[in-house]
């Protein structure tokens, strides 16, 4: 190596600064941080540092009971808690044998998409305040609190759902939840045409979402990103029809799939999958059948038989992998939970190269992180 | 006299330092929307720099790895401060906490002095602006509405 | 000179003050209110009727909070930048004029004067930032730099194509010469200038770059860069900055209705005053404040390509066309 | 590109041969059908079809701790997208499980690969030139476990405090 390329390698080191975004930084959405080397508003490496708000979810798996850990799992993913109570729960009936009545099933579908849209509106209002837009953020509210009221009602919680029950669900559904989910599935439809014409089909917002933060499919695949990320680079990979669970095969559906993998990509993936959650609702209240909601007879304490078990479901942002190890006894052996938000930020390093700062927070925006889903 | 106007100033304009932890962020947020709306009471300018906040809310759990962050942004606000612990996480680690467990500081009055605690696991937007109006009540020595005692 | 003339001025620097403080705190007060009534929530409501108190409150606030410099910081620069931020919006609006006589100093180089001390804006934030030893703060200084020239230039162009429909530097005079029914506006004249309501929306556009204000608030950019410029300054360091951003809005407002509006002629031809330029004036302000709650942030890199691949030429087109129909009309 | 998992299980069956038994230790031997989940209660084929009504996956693979990264370099080939990696601490036996979890982004097939390393010495090679997606994941195990992926680029606490010296999910961890 010649003198002057010491040299001039040296003077880029010198040029470059080391940004520190977080952990307190309002576009983290938590307590993320990056640690960003910077060249003017240039990224050239952009180190996530995660663990802020790592709270031992795994190592609480291993003191407590099969049900009292049930809490837990409404405080990993706060936005879409339903679908991970789902996983937890399957997979303990599965390793257990429980059957779960078809009513069940039907209620755990509707509050999982109902938890799904909310989940998809807090993600829709803080990527468009991310972006400085800060009215949506309150519209999404609007919306988000007719959702919060429903699921009040039926679950008692407003965010950190513990609903699901092994063989099936603590509270049935009454009329007034029935009625009120129809009212909301009807009027949610003009106000996914509202916020197309008032957002989407904005030129700022088009202008900073088209063709940035690109990420390939094969990226998705090596990272194991998931969710409406795989499904933004043209994968039309779900759980729900690739695994499909529960009785997700009785609903007709889409899959929505955008190819272009950049943050406008996901962002229309993300408010299709909305209107597809609508007619999921609308179909499942058509077909709710009737019966008890909660198998009777599941004994308190819960003693699944050896080995381990999966279950996969499609949380609200992607793949979540319950992997629960049982020796029999009445405390699991091991509770694993493979977080789609921890997959989907790990592609953040390769994806940011080179990227400007405005950009790099859009992209970030736009993978739809909860950092407590992250750290665990 | 002018401690009297100071404090009828400061209890009307308390900016919020935007800092979210966990689940209770996602409920702040919700009391600045449009249904609970703490705008009402001026407290809805969220300033992200600690330099120009007045009180903290501590919204979620604190663990060690976030403990010197936390402490760090309460040593950069500016007198005078104060801090709202919201949700158990805040108060005593809440759910987190068992015996032998290594990761959360067990309240964050281990690490500041706070004026409010709000209970709940996350609390509801109410809750939040019920604490906003004890922080008031606090400065002030006069609350701004009756308080309703559940019947 | 009579010599009553000096203690006009000093009445007047006192009313500018009054009025920019008041403008400023009500500003904030309209601006909250807005955003609440654009987002469907009541905004203040509790201090003082209608929340009308609560300006008030915030400042009486922000004067009490603790005088702090960060350690490291450069302590004069750090000091003097808020008092610097203040200067062009005091200058500018000392050669405004209100009405046929509420105007501070009718000087012949009005125009000149409002763009000679602007610059010193700029230099007020970046010194803000540069000297808060903060990293976010050099980032948004080094941001608030690079917009500011790039839209200085299609804002002169535009400045430049009006000098030449009116012929005069003298902000009284542009007014007058818009006398009668409201097309007679400059905004209307498209006799000189066919272009000419685009002229207008340039202006208007790098009006709201020159403020930072939403879409291009580039400085502030609250999730980009925290605070931008002014992470650091608390207390009324803060509040001044706060004050000069709705001061220069207000400037940048009442430059467009003397350049385009008509001043403070009516729509009419009758009854001219001061109420109509505080008409007009005010419904630009809201148009400012509407267009921060309703659009996103644009990129900081389109913000510049946005100048000077698109505005830059266009206004130089307009400056252009203005010359051609202005010559050929005369001749 | 294969068609179906037998072509899998077939390809893997090559790539673990029957005949190599695998490393057990006495301790293991014995605890297996009580722990050792579905690989270790029936034959000894470290290649098995599971019921994935069951279980929740399809392909169980139990390889050596040098096979991982030939397995990772296979389900590559295919198409599989990693999916997680984790360990389980096997005290009684004195072993660690690391788990690899695998799933096809265009297909339903869902694939575990898993190794054991004696908990003495917990050492095996990383899969993050495979997949860098693997990565984190290594680290969060070793943190977790103290099990060393041997050539991963950045072996660093990824949750825990930078300077954390202690791994909390080890059954005798005691904070």
């Amino acid at each position: 190596m010649s003198a002057l390329s010491l040299l001039s390698s040296g003077e880029r080191e010198h040029e470059t600064f080391i940004l520190n975004v977080g952990p307190q930084h309002p576009a983290t959405h938590g307590v993320l941080r990056l640690k960003l080397t910077m060249d003017g508003e240039y990224i050239t490496r952009a180190e996530p540092v995660c663990g802020y708000i790592h709270r031992m979810h795994e190592k609480m798996g291993e003191n407590r009971t099969w049900a009292q850990f049930l809490p837990n799992t409404g405080r990993i993913d706060y936005l879409a808690a339903m679908a991970y109570g789902h996983a937890y729960v399957a997979a303990v009936e599965r390793a257990a044998g429980i059957v779960v009545p078809a009513r069940a099933e039907y209620i755990r579908v509707i509050t999982s998409e109902l938890n799904r849209i909310s989940s998809h509106l807090v993600w829709f209002g803080a990527f468009l305040l991310d972006l400085g837009g800060f009215t949506p953020l309150l519209y999404a509210f609007d919306d988000r609190e007719k959702i919060l009221d429903l699921l009040e009602a039926l679950t008692g919680s407003r965010l950190t759902y513990c609903y699901y029950r092994f063989g099936g669900v603590c509270n049935d559904v009454d009329d007034d939840f029935i009625r009120g989910t129809r009212e909301f599935v009807a009027g949610m439809r003009p106000r996914m045409k509202m916020y197309r014409e008032l957002v989407t089909d904005n030129i700022i917002l088009r202008k900073r979402l088209i063709g940035i933060g690109h990420i390939s499919a094969e990226m998705c695949r090596k990272y194991g990103a998931t969710g409406p990320v795989i499904r933004g680079s043209g994968v039309a990979y779900d759980v729900r029809k690739n695994e499909p669970y529960s009785v997700y095969r009785d609903f007709d559906f889409d899959v929505p799939v955008f190819p272009e993998g950049d943050c406008m990509a996901r962002y229309l993936v993300r408010m299709e999958e909305m209107v597809q959650s609508l007619r999921i609702v609308e179909q499942a209240l058509d077909k709710l059948p009737g019966g008890p909601a909660l198998t009777a007879g599941v004994p308190r304490v819960l003693k699944p038989a050896v080995g381990d078990y999966c279950f996969a479901v499609e949380a609200a942002r992607g793949r979540f992998l319950v992997r629960i190890v049982s020796d029999g006894k009445e405390i699991p052996y091991r509770v694993r939970l493979r977080t789609p938000s921890f997959s989907n930020l790990s592609l953040f390093e390769e994806a940011s190269q080179g990227m400007m700062l405005p950009d790099a927070l859009a992209l970030l925006g736009s993978l739809d992180l909860v950092i407590p889903d992250i750290d665990r | 006299m002018l401690d009297d106007v100071l404090s009828l100033a400061r209890a009307n304009s308390l900016w919020p330092l935007t800092f979210g932890l966990a689940c209770c962020a996602i409920e702040m947020m919700a009391a600045g929307a449009s249904r609970f709306d703490i705008s009402r009471f001026g407290a809805e300018v969220f300033r992200p720099s600690p330099r120009q906040a007045d009180v903290m809310i501590v919204a979620g759990t604190i663990n060690k790895k976030m403990a010197p962050a936390v402490k760090t942004l309460y040593d950069q606000m500016l007198e005078p401060k104060w801090v709202i612990a919201m949700g158990n996480c805040a108060i005593s680690g809440g759910p987190f906490v068992y015996p032998g467990q290594y990761a959360v500081i067990e309240g964050v009055d281990k690490l500041f002095p706070v004026d409010v605690f709000i209970p709940g696991c996350p609390p509801r937007p109410e809750a939040l602006i019920e604490g906003i109006l004890k922080l008031e009540e606090k400065l002030t020595g006069k609350r701004r509405w009756p308080e309703v005692i559940p019947q | 000179m009579s010599i009553i003339e000096p203690f006009r001025l000093l009445l007047f620097l006192v009313g500018i003050m009054a009025f920019i403080g008041l403008n400023a705190a009500y500003l904030v007060w309209v601006e909250r209110k807005g955003a609440a009534r654009f987002q469907r929530r009541p905004g203040p409501t509790e201090v003082g009727y209608a929340g009308l108190l609560q300006p008030i409150a915030d400042g009486i606030k922000l004067l009490s909070k603790q005088l702090h410099v960060p350690p490291g910081a450069d302590g004069v620069l750090f000091r003097v930048a808020p008092l610097l931020v203040m200067i062009p919006a005091m200058i500018g609006l000392a050669v405004v004029p209100f009405s046929e006589t509420l105007v501070a100093r009718n000087t012949n180089v009005g125009l000149l004067m409002i763009f000679a001390f602007g610059s010193i804006n700029v230099m007020a934030i970046m010194l803000s930032g540069w000297s808060s030893r903060n990293k976010y703060a050099i980032i948004s200084a080094a941001r608030i730099v690079s917009q500011d020239v790039a839209y200085e230039i299609p804002m002169l162009l535009v400045v430049i194509t009006m000098l030449m429909v009116t012929g005069t530097m003298n902000l009284n005079e542009i007014v007058q010469q818009q006398a009668g029914w409201f097309w007679h506006w400059n905004l209307f004249r498209l006799d000189v200038n066919p272009l000419m309501p685009l002229t207008f929306f340039i202006f208007f556009v790098c009006m709201l770059a020159e403020t930072n204000r939403a879409p291009f608030d580039m400085a502030e950019a609250e999730s980009e860069l925290v605070a931008g410029a002014f992470t650091e300054y608390a207390g009324m360091g803060f509040g001044v900055f706060f004050i000069a951003e709705y001061a220069n809005i207000i400037l940048g407002c009442a430059f467009a209705t003397i350049l385009f509006l008509g001043g403070w002629q009516s729509p009419f031809g009758v009854w001219s005053g001061v109420f109509w330029f505080l008409l007009k004036m005010y419904a630009l302000v809201f148009t400012v404040i509407w267009v921060r709650w309703t659009f996103p942030r644009t990129q900081f890199y389109n913000l510049l390509n946005l100048s000077w691949k698109l505005l830059i030429p266009v206004s130089l087109f307009t400056l252009i066309l203005t010359a051609v129909v202005m010559k050929v009309l005369k001749t | 590109m294969i068609s179906s998992l037998q072509e899998l299980a077939d390809q893997f069956s090559k790539l673990i041969p029957q005949d190599a038994p695998l490393p057990e230790t006495p301790a293991a031997a014995g605890a297996s059908c009580a722990h050792g989940g579905v690989a270790s209660q029936a034959s000894t084929n470290p290649v098995q079809m599971v019921d994935y009504a069951i279980k929740g996956w399809h392909l169980d693979v139990r390889a050596r701790p040098d096979q991982v990264v030939a397995a990772a370099a296979l389900l590559d080939e295919n198409g599989f997208a990693t999916d997680a990696v984790t360990g389980v601490d096997w005290i009684a036996e004195g072993e660690m499980e690391v788990v690899y979890d695998y799933f096809h982004p265009a297909n339903s097939w869902r694939v575990v690969v898993r190794a054991r390393v004696p908990r003495s010495k917990p050492e095996i090679p990383t899969i993050s030139q495979v997949y860098p997606g693997a990565n984190w994941h290594e680290r969060e195990t070793h943190e977790f476990f103290g099990i060393v992926f041997l050539g991963h680029p950045n072996l660093t606490p990824l949750l825990l405090p930078e300077d954390a010296d202690y791994h909390p999910l080890r059954k005798d961890f005691k904070a």
